[in-house]
């Protein structure tokens, strides 16, 4: 009686390459595809690194005469590239790998901490500012640039007159201001911040920071990386927070701990995983970032894709050897970084942080 | 020569010059404790020997030398910004001749002339009359210290022309049929085909000096003088003509007998295809002499010969703006019927001191400066490919001594220098653009038609039509009257 | 026994009362009071001085003429010069694009969009009306209006566009590019495969290579003579043929190394949200009888949809931004072909015409805010309201 | 035995199809190491409401997703009507299934969600429409067909899932504690409008449950598992009344049956001050008594088969739960609600023959014996 329905036979060539024969295991059509595609795209992403990593090994005319692929077989690899990087001008690489670090560093803590608290902030406190004094600020503000920039003013001049009436103004006349603004409304202005191209900024940031004579320093470069990477904190930051259940900051608040110290002792250290998410995805922009640096730096502050750029702009043709070594070198604290974040990222993070 | 308004300046800042002379001290002084801080290009070329000769100078005064490197583009505007805003934390400017008229406008840089006048070693007689008197100065008073002598010339394949039977160019028709007569055949042996031109053409990458080159035959006729960018009296751009055009037309037509992707071939690139033996002919500035006989070079060793920049037979009448034959009239510097008119691309790179920085590292930079130019150094740089040195001093031209030192054979050391000197010594030597904006003119004005042209989206007329357009713009924008002023000055130095 | 306020306190007299206010309780008392604007006033200053007035002051030169003199810049007011010059003047074929009689396609392409954008305004003033969203929707029509009519004067009639064209062709090419194969991946990745831990890694390694390495990488194997696949390209016969030279292949190569870096960032996130689906739905439409594909289509894809708008726009607005890949491939040639607006603005800076500089990047700024904006109400809320 | 090859799912409009018998023969399953359905057999009749019931992790549920092709079968077979669905996708298995989560589709209507496994079958819109309004009216969801899931209530959800399953008028249903979220009055309610729903479709139907009560009322039949084992498969009344062994007995009835563990010599059964007279041959030594609360009754001291001390007395509305101690064992008798007792009193216990079981302790398995009735 045990007539077999729908065994494998009957089912058409199609269906008997591309269904899958239980529900647990993929039909072998399926499978080879998958796995074929994936491992295509493997390649595709392996490909471009492994040639930059035997590049960096080529004698120049090695590089000039024909692909070569293998190395040992193709063409003999030599340190000459890393020798020069690492010891003939190693204090230009030395200068610029640490400007690298620390800006990345120093501009991707800054950011998270005050993208983070600006975040606990917008979850958790309900703020009411005041639409009237808001437009007041915009206001002086315009009158304080059209004064610097048409009339010549010296510019800390402007600043302190324009606060002064800002402050006047809106003593004088909050009262009357009804409309308020909500969190929502600051949420989407910090957030909406991130549409700016740099390029919108750079230039009177660039100016600003020449008069104060902070040009080509480490702290001019590391406060603008950490405001255009600010708004991303703040929108990965506001998701996590909002999806930490309340109850455990009430219970510390009742025991007595301010507000600040429940943010310190219990909130950030519950969101562990987002920030680490967050500190991965903002230390690979700033430490990858070219456009800003080039603008900020002569340099003493110099990063590496400066000195990457640098090198093409030879005269003696693009030194593609030495400027894949500062490739291969500008990858691996990258890579030693997500693996070491890595461990807190779980892939639920990510996602709760777009669904905002 | 109606009376040379230059002259008369001249005279009086000479005045001025004797009194200031006893203050500026002698070169080798004791700088101990000073820091110099040098801002030029990057890589070895230029920055890289610099250093090495300020760790000499260190030894010698105690000064430091401190040499900093920003990529090409940004030099300029670096350095603008960090004098006319007053950082002042770059102390010597190294760059191109031409950048320092924008700097001197804006009353930037420090007078020399006390100082070279004070400096016994620098035997400012020796430079070539070209840098000495029209480089080095502007409006009269030395604002420079040349250490580069910069103009292009064109080079060809020694070996190949006997193998093919081809004679140097002379005019760029001759250039374009040797071009086609040897290309597509192998020259260094590789099996695959070389090419008979090689020309760097790629936007933003200095191709706009390359066209110059091809432009100057045409326009200029009548002696550096002339000039051939504006008309001295009304400064209208001197662009929208059958010149000009036949120099776009030309310098596209390389092209055909180059490698396929030389529209974004930087000049880099272009050695290095030079290096790697594959190119028959190609324009430069003087460096592929050194580059032959560079440990990287041997596939050129002494195959590389040198010669004044092609010219051409028929000139820019400026009434019709059509081209017309030459005749002794019209081209009165022509050489058997032929006008040359070399291109002092660029100007070279010549060192220039902030006028804002402090007196005594103003005198230690002078002396750095100074040294690197004194023949007994200069001579030895500008035998070096690498250091991208090029001769701008007759001492350097004369003897051939340290450049057989260096490498070459007596035959192709004699034929490298013989072209120098037969295009430095040219009365019709055109000069560079160098006025106030000379980054826009040239740099994002022309660079940008060019770039449009070769790509095919413009024709040539309306190419030199868009940069007669936008230079008019540009001249409008910084004031045509200053501008034309400082243009007539930039010019007013005739070669005797 | 924990001691409530954070001080050692062997003198403290009652269990829990704490003793009188000293300096450091007081100072954490009006702290706790003022904590709401501790925690966002950092930041809110920060972006005041670095985005807000930087923005204004950026709005105020792209209406001047400056210059540079002795002791810095002297700016003169210019009206709206640099922006006329870019519309009308003798920038308009770099910003928009050489103007061409119109072709018959050209004419053909207006009406049609023309059309459609009437209908489109027709079909929501006659349902929901609000004053506020139809405004907004004018603005947007205007600009799809306007870019249409750039594309038809020089594509569609057969002559180049400015930076304008090059930059929409980067952001949407490239962010269509990125997202189906950023999404084929994240599917491919999704079936009951092992290893995915390991496909997960290896995918994200592009993110982490600063773009001016991908540039010139991805030079370095586009080269026809001497790059990996020279062997390949002469089999095919185009040894001589080079990506440089011609306009849409060079645009190509760039979108080609731009998504090579920004495909693994749709990729994990689309994947994430792939693995976010509750097995129950899959299950349940496989036992109602649905095939693969239908219950990818039926329900998996709307599942996933307001995370992929989401992604999306994150995509569109860093694309906007692009600049270092075509300044350093073929710095903005052959011709103005793969200038992007970002590079073009760059441009003008590095020649110090700072008026015009800030006058392209405003255009830029102004694009890329209504084009994010529409794609954020009329997509993003649209599909986060339905699911 | 005819082999009716089914390529694609049936397209026909789903007539009411005549039930089928699901015969499931030695069904094994493991998860890696632990062995979850151990060679489980149960025959469902066709048109007959089975009910699988056990505590949570005793591998009804594995036993169930096995049936729908949700979770591949290690070893044994799954015959419905005369098709052997072992090793076949669950679309074409002919079998709806009610999910816990009732796994609506957000982002699609009621009606959509409805007509959703018609669609994937390829039924063009028309006949769809009107199967989906049918299915609807059914579960009086009709008003509510353009709403979407979160606009609705628990129940209201529930219904829906219910039309889900009808609409295709499919071969088997499968439900996997359905009414687990609802709260306990709706939860009484759809208990009653499922019973007569089934009834009245006569579907053949198998039901997953860790609630007792809905077991006794919804079921024709209960299978009993406790650990992937089967203990015992027969009427609601069968189980209750005779239970198989001690799992059974415990597991039935709330409050639980109670145990008295003793042993047995020579005929008589012996725990702390109990001593009673044991008919049938006994030969397992350590036995357990249980009888049910319900079956008990409170009496004098010495008037009962034993006697215990009282332990509380909890007044629960319809009647009196008593619990007492006899030595550590706790026992509980319900009463009428009236009744009233001292704590702490000796009283006697006292209940019919037919209504104490005894259980050997070692195996649980039920013994052939009663208490004599003498006292």
């Amino acid at each position: 009686m045990t007539a077999t329905g729908h065994d494998l036979s009957s089912r058409g060539l199609w269906q008997r390459l591309f269904e899958p024969p239980s529900i647990n295991r993929m039909a072998p059509g399926t499978f080879i595809t998958v796995y074929a595609l994936l491992l295509v795209w493997t390649l595709v992403v392996l490909f471009p690194v492994y040639w930059v990593l035997i590049t960096s090994f080529k004698l120049p005319l090695d590089v000039a005469s024909g692909p070569y692929f293998l190395p040992w077989v193709d063409f003999t690899p030599d340190l000459h590239a890393w020798k020069a990087l690492f010891v003939d001008d190693w204090e230009d690489t030395l200068k610029a790998y640490s400007n690298s670090i620390i800006i990345a560093l120093a501009s991707t803590a800054l950011s998270v901490l005050v993208g983070s608290m600006a975040a606990y902030g917008l979850a958790r406190v309900q703020y009411k500012p005041k639409l009237g004094s808001i437009l007041i600020f915009v206001a002086a503000t315009i009158a304080a640039i059209i004064a610097v920039v048409r009339y010549g003013v010296e510019w800390w001049l402007a600043g302190l007159v324009a606060l002064a009436v800002f402050y006047f103004l809106v003593l004088a006349l909050s009262r009357h201001f009804k409309t308020t603004l909500a969190n929502g409304d600051i949420l989407f202005w910090i957030i909406s911040q991130r549409i700016l191209a740099p390029i919108v900024v750079v230039v009177p940031i660039y100016i600003m920071f020449q008069r104060v004579g902070q040009l080509d320093t480490h702290q001019a470069i590391i406060l603008t990386y950490a405001v255009i990477n600010l708004p991303i904190v703040v929108w990965l930051m506001y998701d996590f927070f909002t999806s930490i259940p309340v109850d455990l900051e009430e219970s510390a608040q009742l025991d007595g701990a301010t507000r600040i110290m429940t943010f310190t002792e219990i909130v950030l250290p519950l969101s562990r995983a987002g920030l680490a998410a967050t500190t991965l995805l903002v230390s690979i922009l700033s430490w990858n970032e070219y456009l800003l640096a080039l603008f900020l730096s002569t340099s003493k502050a110099q990063t590496m894709p400066i000195l990457v750029a640098g090198m093409a702009a030879g005269e003696r043709g693009v030194l593609w050897w030495t400027m894949c070594v500062t490739i291969i070198v500008m990858i691996v604290p990258v890579v030693f970084m997500a693996i070491v974040l890595q461990r807190f990222i779980s892939k639920g993070v990510l996602l709760g942080a777009v669904k905002g | 020569m109606t009376h040379n308004p230059l002259k008369a300046l001249l005279a009086g800042a000479a005045g001025v010059a004797t009194a200031v002379a006893m203050a500026a001290p002698t070169v080798a002084q004791d700088y101990s404790g000073i820091t110099v801080n040098i801002l030029t290009r990057p890589g070895p070329v230029i920055a890289g020997r610099m250093a090495e000769r300020g760790e000499e100078f260190t030894e010698m005064t105690g000064a430091e030398i401190r040499v900093d490197e920003v990529p090409f583009a940004e030099l300029f505007q670096k350095v603008l910004t960090d004098w006319a805003t007053g950082t002042n934390s770059i102390d010597v400017g190294v760059f191109a001749s031409g950048w320092a008229t924008e700097l001197a406008a804006a009353d930037l840089l420090e007078d020399l002339t006390p100082y070279v006048e004070a400096d016994d070693k620098i035997d400012i007689d020796d430079i070539a009359p070209y840098f000495r008197e029209f480089n080095q100065k502007i409006a009269g008073q030395v604002k420079l210290i040349t250490l580069d002598g910069d103009f292009q010339m064109a080079y060809y394949r020694t070996d190949i022309f006997d193998e093919y039977g081809l004679e140097p160019p002379r005019t760029w028709d001759e250039y374009l049929a040797n071009a086609a007569a040897v290309h597509g055949k192998d020259f260094n042996g590789d099996g695959e085909p070389d090419f008979g031109s090689c020309m760097f053409k790629k936007r933003n990458a200095q191709s706009y000096f390359a066209v110059m080159s091809f432009a100057a035959a045409y326009v200029q006729s009548k002696g550096t003088g002339e000039g051939i960018f504006f008309d001295t009296e009304t400064m209208k751009p001197k662009v929208n003509n059958e010149a000009w055009i036949k120099a776009f037309e030309i310098y596209k037509a390389t092209g055909e007998y180059g490698p396929p992707d030389e529209i974004n071939h930087d000049v880099g690139d272009t050695r290095a295809l030079l290096q790697a033996g594959r190119c028959a002919q190609m324009i430069d500035w003087g460096d592929v002499g050194p580059l032959s006989i560079d440990p990287e070079g041997e596939l050129i060793r002494n195959k590389m010969g040198a010669v004044i920049m092609p010219g051409t037979t028929e000139v820019l009448d400026e009434e019709s703006g059509e081209l017309v034959a030459c005749d002794a009239e019209r081209c009165p510097h022509a050489i058997d019927g032929i006008n040359y008119a070399p291109f002092a691309a660029f100007g070279g790179w010549s060192g220039a001191i902030n006028k804002n920085a402090d007196p005594k590292v103003k005198e230690a930079a002078y002396a750095f400066l100074s040294y690197m130019n004194q023949a007994a150094q200069s001579n030895v740089d500008v035998t070096m490919g690498w250091t991208g040195y090029n001769p701008y001093r007759n001492s350097q031209l004369e003897n051939l001594e340290p450049w057989i030192e260096a490498g070459f054979t007596e035959e192709a050391a004699s034929n490298y220098l013989g072209a120098i000197k037969a295009s430095l010594n040219n009365p019709n030597m055109a000069s560079d653009l160098k006025i106030p904006g000379a980054a826009q003119y040239t740099g994002v004005i022309l660079d940008r038609e060019l770039a449009r042209f070769l790509a095919g989206d413009i024709t040539a007329e309306q190419a030199v039509a868009n940069i007669e357009e936008g230079w008019e713009e540009i001249t409008d924008d910084f004031g045509r009257d200053e501008q034309a002023e400082i243009y007539r000055l930039s010019l007013g130095i005739t070669n005797q | 026994m924990t001691t409530t306020t954070g001080r050692t306190d062997e003198t403290r007299p009652g269990l829990n009362a704490p003793a009188g206010p000293t300096g450091w309780t007081r100072f954490s008392e009006w702290l706790d009071r003022h904590s709401g604007q501790f925690f966002i006033t950092p930041a809110v200053v920060m972006i005041l001085i670095f985005a807000i007035f930087p923005l204004v002051a950026s709005l105020m030169l792209a209406f001047t003429r400056a210059r540079i003199g002795a002791g810095g810049f002297k700016f003169r007011f210019a009206g709206l010069q640099n922006f006329e010059k870019q519309f009308f003047g003798s920038e308009q074929f770099h910003f928009l694009g050489t103007f061409s009689a119109f072709s018959l396609l050209a004419w053909a392409v207006m009406a049609a969009t023309t059309a459609g954008i009437v209908w489109w305004l027709y079909r929501y003033a006659s349902t929901k009306f609000s004053w506020f969203g139809f405004v907004g929707r004018l603005i947007t029509a205007a600009l799809i209006f306007g870019i249409v009519l750039m594309f038809s004067a020089t594509l569609f009639s057969g002559s180049p566009f400015g930076t304008l064209g090059v930059t929409l062709f980067y952001v949407f090419v490239g962010c269509a590019i990125q997202f189906a194969i950023g999404l084929g991946l994240a599917f491919l990745c999704s079936q009951k495969i092992r290893g995915r831990g390991f496909f997960r890694v290896v995918f994200f390694l592009p993110l982490m290579i600063t773009p001016i390495g991908v540039g010139y990488a991805f030079r370095m194997l586009a080269d026809t003579s001497k790059g990996p696949f020279a062997p390949l390209w002469q089999a095919v016969g185009l040894g001589d043929f080079t990506w440089v030279a011609n306009a849409w292949t060079a645009r190509m190569f760039i979108v080609v190394a731009d998504s090579w870096q920004w495909i693994p960032f749709v990729f994990i996130i689309l994947l994430a949200a792939l693995e976010n689906v509750p097995r129950d739905f899959v299950e349940a439409a496989e036992v109602d009888g649905a095939s693969g594909w239908q219950i990818f289509s039926d329900i998996t894809w709307p599942q996933i949809m307001p995370v992929a708008a989401t992604v999306m726009l994150i995509r569109v607005i860093e694309a906007f931004k692009i600049v270092d890949l075509p300044n350093i491939m073929t710095a903005g040639g052959p011709g103005i072909a793969t200038e992007s607006m970002t590079l073009h603005s760059f441009f003008a800076w590095r020649s110090f015409d700072l008026g015009q500089s800030s006058a392209i990047a405003y255009l830029l700024l102004f694009v890329t805010v209504v084009v994010c904006v529409s794609f954020f109400n009329l997509v993003v809320l649209g599909r986060i309201r339905q699911s | 035995m005819s082999t009716n090859v089914i390529d694609r799912p049936s397209t026909a409009t789903p007539a009411a199809l005549t039930p089928k018998r699901l015969t499931i023969s030695n069904l094994n399953k493991s998860f890696g190491a632990v062995h979850v359905v151990k060679n489980l057999s149960i025959d469902v009749e066709p048109g007959e409401f089975l009910v699988l019931l056990g505590p949570s992790g005793c591998g009804k549920t594995t036993a169930l997703r096995m049936i729908a092709g949700l979770e591949e079968v290690d070893d044994g077979s799954i015959v419905l009507g005369d098709t052997d669905m072992t090793h076949v996708l669950p679309k074409y298995r002919d079998i709806a299934m009610v999910f816990q989560s009732y796994a609506l589709y957000p982002h699609k209507t009621v009606a959509e969600n409805i007509g959703f496994p018609l669609k994937v079958r390829g039924i063009e819109p028309g006949a769809r429409e009107e199967a989906v309004r049918d299915a609807a009216a059914q579960v009086h969801m009709e008003t509510l067909l353009d709403r979407f899931p979160r606009q609705l209530s628990g129940g209201q959800r529930q219904r829906v899932a219910l039309a889900r399953a009808i609409v295709r008028r499919p071969a088997a249903f499968l439900m996997d504690e359905p009414l687990s979220n609802l709260d306990a009055k709706l939860r009484g309610f759809m208990r009653a409008e499922l019973k007569h729903m089934q009834h009245e479709l006569g579907v053949t139907t198998v039901y997953v449950t860790h609630d007792q009560i809905e077991a006794m009322t919804l079921a024709h039949r209960v299978a009993i598992i406790d650990h992937g084992v089967l203990q015992q498969l027969g009427t609601p009344k069968d189980v209750y009344n005779n239970p198989a062994n001690l799992f059974v007995a415990g597991f039935m009835g709330s409050p639980p049956m109670n145990f008295v563990e003793g042993t047995m010599n020579n005929g008589r059964f012996r725990a702390h001050q109990v001593d009673l007279a044991v008919e049938g041959g006994v030969t397992a030594s350590d036995v357990t008594l249980g009888f049910r609360p319900e079956d008990a009754v409170v009496v004098d001291p010495g008037q009962g088969r034993f006697d215990a001390r009282v332990y509380t007395a909890e007044m629960t509305g319809e009647q009196t739960l008593v619990t007492l101690k006899i030595g550590e064992d706790t026992l509980a008798v319900k009463m009428p609600k009236d009744f009233e007792v001292d704590y702490d009193a000796t009283v006697g216990i006292g209940f019919a023959i037919d209504h104490g079981f005894l259980f050997d302790t070692t195996t649980g398995k039920r013994l052939d014996a009663r208490i004599a009735d003498a006292a």
